[in-house]
């Protein structure tokens, strides 16, 4: 293997992959070529950087410098002055919102200062189909400790010790769940991984499967061993083609090294995998549903008991786990519980990954200890809100989280203080609001997804999301009632109570949190048919202001339904509210800002 | 792979090939490679250091490039950090290059002759 | 054994046993849609919560099981309201057709509420609206007013075994169909009408003949006429005429019937019965008195055990007929007209 | 059957043979899947791919009639293997070592020549059956209906007897009784050569019973059975005949000969309606339907169940008890019956299995006989603990190809059976109309490669002939028969047993061989 004087790493994930960043991959090498530098530096695609906003990426070591939305033009240009000369093209690298200056080094960002990577560890840093490069990052030491010095009792202990909770959803004790499991009477028993990713916006599964799926397979061959299984599958979705492209390539590069499949590197332990491919159902994150779909069954809800742990995929002992949680088994087994249970708070330890979005800067993917405050998060890590805007709330947990304002912002994140918010850690979606969101505009929103996901299979959820769904529209098209308000709520909470799997049960959150924090909002929208941030059409109003009104008559011209009305130069002009189809042309044609949207 | 043993080998070996990532390592060797160090034939400097560091497999030993260093008049020029230890060298040759591997990081010892401090002597 | 409170009543039952399996032990009713002993439990209804103390939501007693030391409320405060709320959801999303809809007297979803006073639902908005199936001979799907329970799809994949209905589309828009929405006709439907017995409400429905309301009918219990399973029924009876045969739970048919035990029954009311007996005059069948049926009858056998002895009589009995008429039939021959020449179809 | 049908449902491997069970016994059809489903293991033997194929473990699809050289060669593969259960072969049973040598030579290669299945599938499939902690057998009349038959069941028997599988749960060689009260007729003493609860009449004892029973004096001498009853009216031995709730010119084999015979013989017929067999009756009495009137059915389980009455009988009918009696009476046989009840009451004075059967106890369900007193649970499983003659008795037997077969004008072999939607003669199931939308006409099942040497296409009409007759029938082009086997159903009287052979029998039970007939076909103009 020849030594390098520079590794040229480029994203390789589906969110740069669709902004060309293969196609800068081959410019790249062929502008080495060009000036003869192929043998110095070495070009790498890797899995994601976590800056998704700012992609395609590109990272020059050693230097550490940063080029955020490379297009294939910046090529020539990086190669010809960084790669040739060593000279950073400063105008081309990441300037972190609020900052004057562009960072020399992806170590002086501020979106990873605070960040700790412990599951996306290797994301972006190897490349994910190169199997030596996962093993130079200490791939399969944890797997071969596991084998030679440790029994499976050990193991088990080791994770329950480190504290580590279930990174999908409800965060149940891992190493409880690994112990349930071990002790599951039954001659055959799985382990099986979660990694269908339905919350819209969140992808810390893919970017472990795209960037580093190794881990996977070596977390699964601990957790088989752990628990006494000798046979995995890895549910993933079949919109995640490179997750499972790379997979695939994992799996079968174990394979052919002795990594997985008989008699482990000689240790007399066998496990091996497969991949199956779901059809991209939300209610088939939920544990019940996805053994379900497994099995080649519609993918619904079971109730529980009996537990995976004890009846699961073919009614065998299961464990399963998501990508996210078995991403950090190995750095648990290699650095010892101790290691993990030193960070993060009491009762949530270790690192949680957060796929940031909305009303923020750093668009993203970002892993952060447990307690790190909301406010740290969001204004930090996530840049804070773009354009000058304030803050209004965040919600998180995917679609049925609730939204968190900002007097809760200084909350350290962890998975009691989220619930006692209304919201919930969930899969660790994050999307931030600001002045300009309309909360109940919000809720109906997020409706619309688990009304569409509802598997149907049980009444509350089925028909009281429609339901609710209903309430909120009635009430943003300002045909709503005060006691619609109480109705909505007093629904949302039989649904939460009532209902059979955790889709239902959390589906009303973001309605509950919603009222909670922001009942004024609602009750403008019933009370004086406004909507506060101006979003809800229906109740939109565009007003002249006599005040500023010249008299000019540019509005009325504009108008498309000729509803405004006045004499030119002699009166201010008036627009019919009952004719107005709230367009907004008068606004934008308006020369003296004398109309008003409110 | 059949062994234990044989991953943690696969493993020391592939730890090299990736050492770039992880920053600089304590050894640079630096090139001054703007339009005045091209012109000096810089390249060939590099290229020659990169060569004999290949040749022997010096795995500590990080090559970049900066801009002008300042004194065109001596370029083709490096500057060697070891740690918080700076040594300049000048009007570099590519062989000379070579033997500022051999000598000075293989063996240790400063190649005097082409020091700044002495060549300006 | 498991200890429990329900209600304040000490329940002990085997470990294993459900919540509602112990509530029946002392009496306490809890509604249901969706269960039913022979399936997997699945909770899909949820009409059957019950708050069980300490838990964090209300719990299925058809499928939650009995722990030692819990405290369960079948009627509690929280519990009437989550039904009320989920009766008024289903209502929401179902005809109020009862005065025309067949099922009426037989419906779960009326008896409920009437139990729990809910007059009409209490939202407006979408409700379902489906074609209604009837390609089947003898029973209509309609799924306008079908509530999802799930019964039919699991009577038909877990106990019928025929696997011809599934659930389709999720969300509100689920509904009950077959394999690619073929139809039950195109689908592998047996027709024995397994699902249309477990309909909690008029989803599924007979086919009718005539005209008849659930609380018209007497009904009694038999044993099918068909092949040797010898499944357990009830006949539907309204003036003097089977109107519908549905089956009984346990015995050796579980709750099962066949589409000839279930539907095949017009035979009994058939206008083509025998009702007068008939003798031969000049070649022709002609109606007669049973005196004078008789008569021809005894006379013959008379006749013929005088000439040619009774061994010249033969009969065939009946495997369709009782246990009683073949015992009198082989006693007839044997005792009366002196021969062991009796037989029946068993050989073929 | 000499298990419950709930207990079947529980065996580890379950071998049906000769049992179109999802048709003709649909309840137990769906529950026995169902049973495959949770993991029992199937093995199913049938001339046909019916239903069950799809489920089965193995699946051999042998040549009609040659069950017997299958169940030796399966106890052949049980013996090689070691599979036997030794212990209850030494303490229960006797003639095993006569039976061991002789299906020695039944070997799983000898004998896949002649049920034309492969070797290997005939050993897996005694290795299933053998191995297995309980197995069960459940069979129908795809079994009996052979010249063969009685010979074929006694080697099931040898089977479960060669395995332990006799008298325990999950065990048993369990027919299927194919109508609502064939078990309740025979256990009558419907049958030429037994009284109720099959006591011999040629048992003087026995005939001693009876004769003080009833008051009179009895025959000794076994009667006729319904085909030796058909040849007797040919030669003049049998001048009358009663036909009770029966439809020989539909059920019985060879038709036209059937029909001489009714035309010949003064007969009454006792039904429901003017069936196919009414029609040439000298008197017909007109019957109540099972609905309208009260007594028992006896299930395939042997459980007496109730029937209970719903409705008056149409006009002038008559329950058929009441009409027996009332002729019995004109006979000048005094006793009077005011119930079904009272029937049975006398029926369980002189049935012993009946002893502890009543009225009162089968309100609220069934009691499976033998029941010897009132305290009795009844008895679901037969043979617990030894066979009921005290030892099983192996029988070794010989395949023997059906008389039928080897015409070289009559190439192919035609076999019967049921349909899931019709009912014996249809008197009954062809009253729905939707019945017989489902399953309008009568048709006979052809394979592909078949059709196409004959020019046949699905639906064309064609000719069947055998010795005994031909029919005109539509051709239903199907893999589910091999391609020298052909089916017809026999509910049509344009069906099968015009075709059907009715001289030759089964030496023991009379049974006709009417699951193999020689024929020929040919397309119709």
């Amino acid at each position: 293997m020849e030594l390098y004087r520079s590794h040229v790493l480029v994203c390789g994930s589906t969110g740069c992959v669709s902004s060309d960043s293969l196609k800068i991959i081959d410019l790249f090498n062929k502008e080495l070529e060009k000036h003869g530098l192929e043998k110095e530096i070495k070009v790498v695609q890797t899995g994601c950087f976590g800056l998704c906003e700012a992609g395609p990426i590109v990272i020059v070591y050693p230097e550490g410098s940063f080029y955020s939305q490379v297009k294939l033009d910046d090529v020539p240009r990086i190669t010809e002055e960084h790669l040739l000369k060593g000279l950073i093209v400063h105008d081309l690298t990441y300037k972190e919102p609020g900052k004057k200056e562009a960072s020399d080094s992806i170590d002086d960002m501020g979106f990873y200062k605070k960040q700790q990577r412990v599951a996306l560890r290797n994301c972006g840093v190897i490349d994910p189909e190169i199997l030596k490069e996962y093993i130079a990052y200490d791939g399969y030491a944890a797997l071969a400790k596991v084998l030679t010095k440790m029994s499976p009792e050990e193991v088990v202990e080791t994770i329950k010790a480190s504290g580590l909770r279930g990174r999908g959803g409800g965060g149940f004790p891992t190493g409880l769940k690994w112990e349930f499991t071990s002790k599951a009477e039954g001659d055959v028993k799985y382990v099986a991984c979660n990694a269908d990713e339905g919350d819209p916006g969140a992808f810390m599964d893919r970017s472990v499967l795209e960037g580093d799926p190794h881990t996977l397979v070596e977390s699964m061959t601990i957790a088989a061993y752990a628990v006494g299984a000798n046979y995995g599958f890895v549910y993933v979705r079949a919109e995640y083609p490179i997750a499972v492209k790379r997979l695939q390539i994992a799996i079968d590069q174990a394979r052919e090294n002795d990594l997985l499949g008989e008699d482990i590197l000689g240790s007399g332990f066998s496990f091996d995998m497969e991949i199956r491919e779901g059809a991209g159902a939300f209610v088939c994150g939920e544990e019940t549903a996805l053994i379900q779909s497994i099995e080649g069954r519609r993918g619904m809800p079971k109730v529980r008991p009996p537990f995976p742990a004890n009846k699961g995929i073919f009614d065998k002992p299961t464990l399963l786990n998501n990508v996210e949680t078995f991403a950090n088994i190995n750095q648990i087994i290699l650095k010892g519980a101790d290691w993990f249970a030193g960070i993060g708070t009491e009762k949530s330890k270790g690192t949680k990954v957060f796929a940031l979005g909305g009303k923020i800067n750093n668009t993203g993917l970002l892993e952060i200890p447990m307690g790190t405050t909301l406010q740290e998060t969001i204004f930090e890590v996530g840049g804070g809100i773009p354009n000058g805007k304030a803050f209004k709330a965040v919600q998180t947990g995917g679609p049925s989280g609730g939204c968190i304002p900002a007097e809760h912002l200084d909350t350290p994140i962890d998975y009691e203080n989220l619930i006692a918010l209304g919201s919930m850690m969930g899969s660790g979606g994050m999307i931030v609001m600001d002045e300009d969101n309309c909360m109940v505009d919000v809720a109906r929103f997020f409706l619309d997804f688990t009304e569409e996901e509802s598997c149907g299979k049980c009444t509350p959820c089925r028909e009281g999301i429609k339901r609710m769904h209903e309430l909120l529209d009635k009430i943003t098209e300002g045909k709503g009632k005060l006691q619609d308000v109480d109705k909505l709520e007093t629904l949302a909470k039989t649904i939460k109570k009532a209902s059979l799997c955790g889709l239902g049960q959390t589906a009303p959150n973001p309605v509950l949190s919603t009222i909670r924090y922001f009942r004024y909002e609602y009750e403008a929208h019933v009370n004086e048919k406004m909507c506060p941030a101006g979003v809800c059409q229906a109740l939109l109003q565009f007003l002249v202001i006599p005040e500023k009104c010249k008299k000019c008559g540019i509005c009325a011209a504009k108008c498309p339904v000729n509803c405004i009305s006045g004499v030119k130069g002699k009166e201010v002009y008036l627009i019919d509210q009952a004719k107005c189809i709230k367009c907004g042309a008068c606004l934008e044609a308006c020369p003296f800002d004398a109309i008003k949207k409110g | 792979m059949k062994t234990f043993a044989e991953l943690e080998a696969i493993r020391k070996k592939a730890q090299k090939d990736v050492r770039l990532r992880s920053g600089s390592g304590d050894v640079r060797v630096v090139v001054g490679m703007d339009n005045c160090g091209i012109e000096a034939g810089a390249r060939q400097i590099t290229i020659a250091l990169m060569d004999e560091i290949n040749k022997h497999n010096l795995q500590d030993v990080t090559v970049t490039q900066t801009e002008c260093l300042g004194a065109c008049r001596l370029e083709p020029m490096l500057e060697l950090y070891e740690g918080e230890k700076k040594t300049t060298y000048v009007k570099l040759t590519p062989e000379l290059a070579r033997q500022i591997v051999t000598e000075h990081l293989v063996n240790g010892k400063t190649l005097k002759s082409q020091t700044i401090g002495v060549f300006e002597r | 054994m498991i200890t429990l409170k329900i209600n304040g009543f000490e329940v002990q039952v085997e470990r294993g046993a459900t919540i509602l399996q112990a509530a029946e032990k002392v009496g306490i009713k809890i509604p249901m849609f969706c269960y039913d002993e022979r399936f997997k439990p699945h909770g899909s209804c949820r009409i059957c919560v019950v708050e069980v103390e300490g838990a964090r939501s209300l719990m299925t007693a058809c499928c939650i099981p009995a722990a030692d030391g819990m405290v369960v409320q079948t009627e509690s405060e929280v519990v009437v309201e989550a039904r009320k709320e989920i009766l008024d959801l289903i209502l929401a999303n179902h005809p109020l057709d009862c005065l025309t809809c067949e099922q009426a007297g037989r419906c779960t979803l009326q008896d409920l509420c009437y139990q729990y006073d809910i007059e009409e639902t209490s939202y407006e908005g979408a409700r379902k609206s489906y074609e209604k199936d009837v390609s089947n001979e003898f029973y209509t799907a309609d799924q306008t007013k079908c509530i999802l329970c799930g019964k039919c799809v699991y009577m038909c994949s877990q106990v019928q075994n025929t696997d011809a209905l599934c659930f389709v589309d999720r969300g509100f828009e689920t509904h009950i169909g077959t394999p690619f929405e073929q139809g039950i006709a195109e689908s592998t439907c047996v027709s024995c009408g397994n699902c249309v017995s477990v309909c909690p409400v008029g989803a599924l429905m007979p086919k009718r003949r005539e005209k008849y309301r659930y609380w018209e009918v007497e009904k009694v219990q038999t044993t099918c006429a068909y092949c040797g399973v010898g499944c357990q029924m009830e006949l539907l009876v309204k003036d003097n005429r089977i109107v519908e045969v549905l089956p009984v739970k346990g015995h050796c048919n579980e709750g099962l019937l066949c589409v000839k035990g279930r539907f095949s029954f017009d035979f009994v009311n058939h206008r083509d019965r025998l009702k007068k007996p008939l003798i031969r005059k000049n070649g022709e069948l002609e109606e007669a008195t049973w005196d004078e049926a008789y008569d021809l009858i005894v006379s013959k056998i008379n006749e013929i055990k005088e000439s040619d002895g009774p061994d010249a009589i033969s009969a065939f009995s009946s495997a369709r007929g009782l246990t009683e008429d073949n015992y009198l039939m082989t006693k007839m021959m044997r005792a009366v007209v002196g021969t062991n020449n009796v037989d029946h179809c068993a050989r073929l | 059957m000499t298990n419950s049908i709930a207990d079947i449902q529980t065996a580890d491997t379950m071998f049906i043979t000769g049992s179109n069970t999802t048709e003709n016994h649909p309840v137990i059809g769906a529950q026995l899947k169902g049973a495959v489903k949770a993991g029992k293991k199937l093995i199913v033997a049938d001339p046909r791919e019916i239903e069950m194929a799809e489920y089965a473990d193995v699946f051999l699809k042998i040549k009609p009639g040659t069950s017997v050289a299958l169940h030796n060669a399966m106890m052949n593969v049980i013996i090689q293997e070691g599979l036997e259960d030794k212990a209850y072969i030494q303490n229960t049973t006797e003639g095993y070592e006569e039976m061991k040598k002789l299906v020695e030579k039944y070997t799983p290669e000898y004998v896949s020549e002649i049920c034309e299945v492969d070797a290997e599938d005939i050993r897996l499939a005694a290795i299933l059956y053998g191995e297995a902690r309980t197995a069960t057998i459940i069979y129908c009349m795809g079994i009996t209906q052979h010249v063969t038959g009685t010979e074929s069941v006694m080697t099931l028997a040898d089977m479960a007897m060669l395995t332990g599988n006799l008298g325990k749960a999950g065990g048993g060689v369990n027919p299927l009784r194919g109508q609502n009260n064939v078990q309740g007729a025979c256990d009558m003493g419907a049958l030429p050569n037994v009284f109720t609860g099959y006591q011999k009449v040629t048992d003087a004892t026995i005939v001693k019973k009876f004769e003080d029973a009833w008051g009179v004096k009895l025959s000794d001498q076994p009667g006729l059975t319904i085909t030796d009853t058909v040849a007797a009216i040919d030669d003049d031995r049998v001048k009358m005949l009663y036909v009770f709730g029966e439809n020989p010119m539909i059920s019985d084999p060879d038709t036209h000969h059937v029909e001489k015979a009714l035309k010949k013989a003064f007969v009454v017929v006792q039904d429901l309606f003017l069936t196919e067999t009414a029609e040439l009756a000298d008197v017909v009495l007109p019957a109540a339907a099972y609905a309208e009137k009260d007594g028992t059915f006896v299930n395939t389980e042997r459980r007496v169940q109730r029937v209970r009455k719903a409705v008056n009988a149409p006009g002038e009918a008559k329950p058929d008890w009441m009409i027996f009696m009332e002729i019995m009476n004109r006979l000048g046989y005094e006793k009077k019956y005011s119930s079904a009840e009272e029937v049975f009451e006398e029926i369980r004075q002189v049935t012993p299995q009946y002893a502890g059967i009543s009225y009162q106890r089968l309100e609220n369900a069934g009691i499976a006989w033998p029941c010897p007193t009132e305290e009795h649970p009844g008895t679901p499983i037969l043979h617990i603990g030894k066979p009921a003659r005290g030892v099983g008795l192996f029988k070794a037997i010989e395949f023997a190809e059906s008389g039928e077969l080897g015409d070289p004008e009559y190439p192919l072999v035609l076999t019967t059976g049921r349909i899931l939607y019709q009912y014996h003669t249809r008197s009954m199931t062809g009253k729905t109309e939707g019945i017989n939308n489902l399953a309008p006409e009568s048709y006979i099942e052809i394979n592909p490669k078949l059709a196409a040497k004959k020019g046949i296409k699905d639906g064309d009409m064609i000719k069947v002939k055998s010795r005994r007759g031909e029919v005109k029938i539509k051709a239903k082009v199907t893999e589910r028969v091999e391609e020298n086997v052909l089916f017809i159903p026999f509910h049509w009287s344009e069906g099968a047993n015009v075709l059907t052979n009715g001289e030759e029998f089964d030496q023991f039970s009379k049974i006709p061989g009417l699951k193999v007939t020689g024929i020929n076909i040919e397309k119709l103009a």
